[in-house]
């Protein structure tokens, strides 16, 4: 349903070689506004940019090669620390690619479990987005409001579920670690009620406020065929217009039993990329209303031998993560751990984006363009 | 009731007297009390920023759903008093390639003028320290001297960035401060003097027994000049949407990062004076100074009545702060040039047919 | 202010006045001299409001001071390099120069010795922000209006010099 | 389109290339494997690219993989408009200087991409415009994840 790209004209799409002259501008590695350790080296022409060159590894923690030593229920701790706003796609999408491999029948219940906590994770990460989105242009309470007040709400029910705020670890190969403590449907029935709200709130103050829009809208613009000439996947890609959802072009889990649509922008400016992540906020909850209604107690968890080899072969198992396309494409030669893990990480190939996306803007504009794409060091540095 | 101003002026006769009796010249009297006085307006414009911050502390805290200072001192009182301290401990970093002098140099020039222009400022019923006839412009005219501590502050610091940030506050400063002043003109123009204490005086009184004549409810041109005055006052004193020294801070670094200790809280401390200074200005010029509305004349004493309304007009200024991002540069010398400056000029041509047909 | 309260703070001002004037000059950092101009010309707004002259006086810092001194300090901070900022600003012909100043200096003590005896100093200072207003826009109401002709000329000129060669 | 029609599209145009069978046993997931020579490449994802019934559009991802007797470098191509997914797999014999044709003028997401897996895995992409180590430091030797690296120990001068 998608409309298809035209072949991109190599001018406004393909990377060149960043030119000399201008004056230059180190942005990083600490930085308020670079949501951890990235350095972006600006060359400047007056007020305009004319090359940008991010300078990524200060967080590399060589994943990939650690993977092929450890066995395949080890690994999932290692996703966790990943894209570390959001753990629990992380744990879901490494699971996906393993029980693909396995071929094993994952229990109903688990499946809704999954995606209750998967749409809860997709709030949190979007509120931290959120929170500092807003002080990258100035406004302050909105990150006290989002980060504060509805994150934590979240980081508490998942405490209840799993007993960690941030790796959680909770999503294993076959279903789920634990079934839910008492009553923690019901609390999470009550936040999602509260949330709708929430979200209102956040439209008043930051969304429609003039100074915001007149910060974010046509700046930073990006054309479809930019995007997936670029690789480009998840809010960033969908801001452009281009509606493409793993949730929905290659369906796992429940999800197609789920009524839920992609909010979708129209010119790809940082506006849109903002604000196609809040409509998706209101998605998620429907789709969590739903699950809650659906979910029957049961079975959580597959029968699985204690160890267990993957036979050999090779298998990428992917699904949609708040910053895009997550995928684990897993070589494994029947030993208990892999061959080899190669992590198709959103950010990494979303945030090359930028030697193109910052040309051309004024230098106050960078900031915003930089927020707006979301990106988290973690899962870019892998 | 309990008016502070004759009480005061009664206090300094009988010091004056006192001190003659005891073989003084009446001229050296005369300069002790007035010493005494400004020293009196020197440390209230000391203490005024420690309440302000507090109150942006505590306002920012309830609005972002948390509590603020809490520990020191009751409800954090103390709070400002302890970082005051803080900042006079803190080691005074003079960068290596900065020029010492300038260094130096630079918030003294942005404080002085501070205290200076509370002179006109009429507090209340015979509290107006000097009741200057030309008031309104000296404190223009003394406000933009700080103007040259923060390019002096750009100077100062040793580094091309804090060089172009300070320049570019300046530039903003410059380009407020016209608007500014148009906003007021019409004020002047109404009530034929630039005194404040009379300006003030001249608005006490009732429209139909009820609407205080405030030039706020003046029709078109109260409103207009009202605004333009606040909008280019937020611009003045550097706060949020305007807040281009710490945007700059973002990318180039701001004029006043390479300032710690005392030299730090100086330029903390005019940023607060002129948002106090501000709304100050605001109470006398638009909400009729000490004149009181409701209660019955009298139950409060006029200056209760000028703190309680400049405090409203600083709390709208804290209220800016947490609420709206930042402008962008360009955007924000384009509304100065292309937005107020006309409208403050539509407004002066405004007032001017109302002056012309009063006095028909 | 009693004459002799008033004419000690006269003095204190000229003498201030003075030093800060010669630093304009002798001072080997550029942006010293300016700011020792920002002082200069504070003092002579102080002065001012000595002589009673409120309105000038206030006028003088809102208008020197706080606008065109601070263009100045600008183009200094804009423009100089740090290093020849600290140019020498005596060169040899400094015996013609002082042999100048003096004849001028000589003049002008005559002169003001002349009209110091001439005009008694007159008592009380009232306010004179409004005459000068009705001055301003009764009498001389063409040559104000001449001369915001010419400022706005010279307004237009600098834009168009200032403009960058491509724009 | 099933794999088979894109099978017969591709070898209609390209003869030489053929699908990697799927091994009895082996976990694979349903996409169609193909095995391309290094020197056809750049010739077969432009049309892959260009070719409207196939408009592979959307390059996943690139890897490589270290066989020890030989290096592999793994394309996983999809198409937005049709929905189906391709894998190119190019194996490299020599192990000395391991060198692959760029893609970036045809997709250009595979720009870090192929620079993480020179810094890694030390294959050579040649024709990309700016080839150098984007995760390590660039003074690093070595590259990491070859089965036959031996980590250097921890420096702390």
């Amino acid at each position: 349903m998608s409309q298809t790209t035209t072949p991109a004209s190599a001018a406004d799409v393909f990377p060149q070689a960043p030119p000399e002259k201008g004056m230059f501008i180190s942005l990083g590695p600490q930085h308020p506004s670079t949501h951890g350790v990235l350095r972006v080296a600006i060359t400047v022409d007056g007020e305009t940019v004319t090359s940008a060159q991010p300078d990524i590894g200060y967080l590399h923690r060589a994943t990939e090669k650690l993977a092929e030593k450890r066995t395949y229920p080890q690994i999932i701790v290692l996703t966790d620390r990943l894209d570390y706003l959001a753990a629990m796609t992380n744990n879901w999408s490494y699971c996906l690619a393993v029980e693909k491999m396995l071929a094993v029948p994952i229990p109903e219940r688990a499946e809704y479990l999954r995606i209750i906590v998967g749409e809860l994770q997709r709030i949190a990460s979007h509120c931290v987005f959120l929170g500092t989105y807003g002080i990258d242009i100035g406004a302050y309470t909105p990150f006290l409001v989002a980060f504060g007040r509805e994150r934590e709400r979240i980081l508490d029910l998942f405490e209840e579920l799993c007993g960690a705020r941030l790796t959680y670890n909770y999503i294993r190969i076959g279903g789920v670690m634990a079934d839910t403590p008492a009553g923690w449907e019901k609390k999470v029935r009550e936040f999602v009620k509260e949330m709708w709200g929430h979200i209102q709130e956040y439209d008043t103050l930051l969304t429609y406020n003039p100074i915001f829009m007149d910060r974010t809208q046509n700046i930073g613009l990006m054309t479809p065929e930019m995007a997936v000439a670029w690789g480009i996947t998840g809010p960033n890609l969908r801001a452009t217009g281009f509606r493409a959802d793993v949730r929905k072009d290659d369906p796992y889990s429940l999800y197609p039993q789920l009524k839920f649509d992609i909010p979708v922008g129209k010119q790809g400016d940082c506006w849109e990329r903002y604000q196609v992540r809040v409509s998706e906020m209101r998605e998620s909850l429907k789709m969590i209303e739903q699950c809650l209604d659906r979910i029957q107690p049961g079975e959580w968890m597959a029968k699985l031998p204690k160890v267990y080899r993957v036979p050999a072969g090779e298998g990428y198992g992917h699904l949609e993560a708040p910053r895009g396309d997550l995928g684990f494409y897993i070589i494994s030669d029947g030993s208990p751990s892999p061959y080899r893990m190669h992590i198709r990480a959103p950010s990494f190939i979303n945030l090359q984006v930028l030697q193109q996306l910052l040309k051309g803007w004024k230098v106050a504009d960078v900031v915003a363009i930089l927020g707006s794409v979301d990106i988290v060091l973690g899962e870019v540095d892998r | 009731m309990f008016e502070l101003g004759p009480a005061l002026h009664h206090a300094f006769e009988l010091l004056r007297g006192f001190a003659v009796s005891h073989g003084m010249s009446r001229d050296a009297a005369l300069l002790l009390s007035k010493i005494i006085q400004a020293n009196i307006l020197v440390l209230g414009v000391a203490v005024i920023p420690m309440v302000l911050v507090y109150a942006e502390r505590k306002v920012s805290a309830f609005m972002q759903a948390r509590l603020g200072p809490m520990h020191v001192g009751p409800w954090g009182i103390l709070q400002t008093f302890a970082d005051g301290v803080k900042l006079m401990l803190k080691e005074d970093v003079v960068p290596a390639g900065a020029d010492k002098w300038v260094h130096f140099l630079a918030p003294v020039v942005a404080v002085a003028p501070v205290f200076v222009c509370f002179a006109p400022v009429p507090f209340g019923q015979g509290l107006t320290p000097v009741d200057l006839d030309t008031g309104v412009l000296f404190i223009f005219a003394v406000s933009g001297v700080s103007t040259i501590g923060i390019l002096l502050g750009g100077w100062g610091s040793g580094n091309k960035f804090s060089m172009l940030g300070g320049l570019r506050a300046a530039a903003q400063l410059l380009s407020y401060e016209i608007p500014r002043v148009l906003s007021v003109i019409p004020v002047l123009m109404w009530y034929g003097s630039m005194s404040l204490g009379t300006i003030a005086l001249a608005q006490h009184g009732r429209w139909l027994g009820i609407l205080p004549k405030w030039f706020i409810f003046y029709p078109v041109i109260g409103q207009i000049a009202f605004l333009i005055f606040l909008i280019s006052s937020v611009a003045e004193t550097n706060r949020t949407p305007f807040d281009i020294p710490e945007a700059e801070s973002e990318l180039v670094a701001g004029f006043h990062t390479e300032f710690s200790g005392l030299k730090f809280a100086l330029f903390f401390l005019a940023e607060y004076a002129y948002v106090f200074l501000a709304s100050a200005m605001g109470t006398a010029l638009f909400l009729g100074g000490g004149d009181g509305f409701l209660l019955p004349n009298g139950i409060l004493p006029s200056w209760i009545w000028f703190l309680l309304k400049t405090f409203a007009l600083v709390f709208l200024f804290l209220w800016f702060r947490w609420t709206y991002p930042r402008l962008r540069i360009d955007r924000l010398m384009q509304f100065c040039w292309k937005f107020l400056m006309p409208w403050s000029f539509v407004n002066i041509a405004l007032t001017g047919l109302l002056v012309l047909v009063r006095q028909r | 202010m009693s004459p002799s309260l008033s004419s000690l703070v006269f003095y204190a001002f000229s003498a201030m006045l003075v030093v800060t004037a010669v630093g304009v000059v002798t001072l080997r950092n550029v942006f010293y001299s300016a700011v020792s101009l920002v002082a200069a010309l504070t003092i002579v707004a102080g002065l001012f409001v000595l002589l009673g002259a409120d309105f000038l006086g206030a006028a003088q810092v809102l208008v020197y001071v706080g606008g065109i001194l601070i263009i100045m300090l600008f183009v200094i901070m804009l423009s100089q390099q740090p290093r020849d900022l600290l140019q020498r600003q005596t060169n040899d012909q400094w015996i013609a120069g002082l042999f100048f100043a003096l004849t001028i200096g000589v003049s002008l003590v005559r002169a003001f010795t002349y009209f110091v005896s001439q005009t008694p100093p007159d008592g009380d200072i009232a306010p004179t922000s409004a005459s000068l207003g009705r001055l301003l826009l009764g009498e001389m109401l063409l040559p104000f209006e001449a001369v915001s002709l010419i400022l706005l000329a010279a307004l237009v000129g600098a834009v168009v010099f200032g403009q960058e060669k491509n724009a | 389109m099933t794999n088979d029609e894109i099978l017969a599209v591709i070898t209609g145009k390209f003869p030489e290339i053929q699908a990697i069978p799927k091994v009895q046993g082996q976990a694979r997931g349903d996409e169609l494997y193909l095995s391309v020579p290094a020197q056809k490449l750049p010739e077969l994802c432009r049309f892959l690219r260009f070719d409207p019934p196939l408009a592979f559009d959307f390059l996943s991802f690139v890897t490589s993989v270290d066989w020890k007797d030989r290096y592999e470098v793994v394309y996983y191509l999809v198409s937005t408009l049709h929905k189906h997914k391709l894998v190119l797999k190019v194996n490299l014999a020599d192990r000395a200087t391991p060198e692959v044709p760029t893609v970036t003028d045809v997709w250009a997401g595979a720009d870090w991409q192929e620079r993480e897996i020179f810094d890694l895995m030390g294959i050579t992409f040649r024709g990309h415009y700016n080839l150098r180590r984007i995760l390590l430091p660039d003074d690093w030797e070595g590259h990491p994840l070859r089965k036959d690296y031996v980590p250097t120990p921890d420096r702390y001068d």
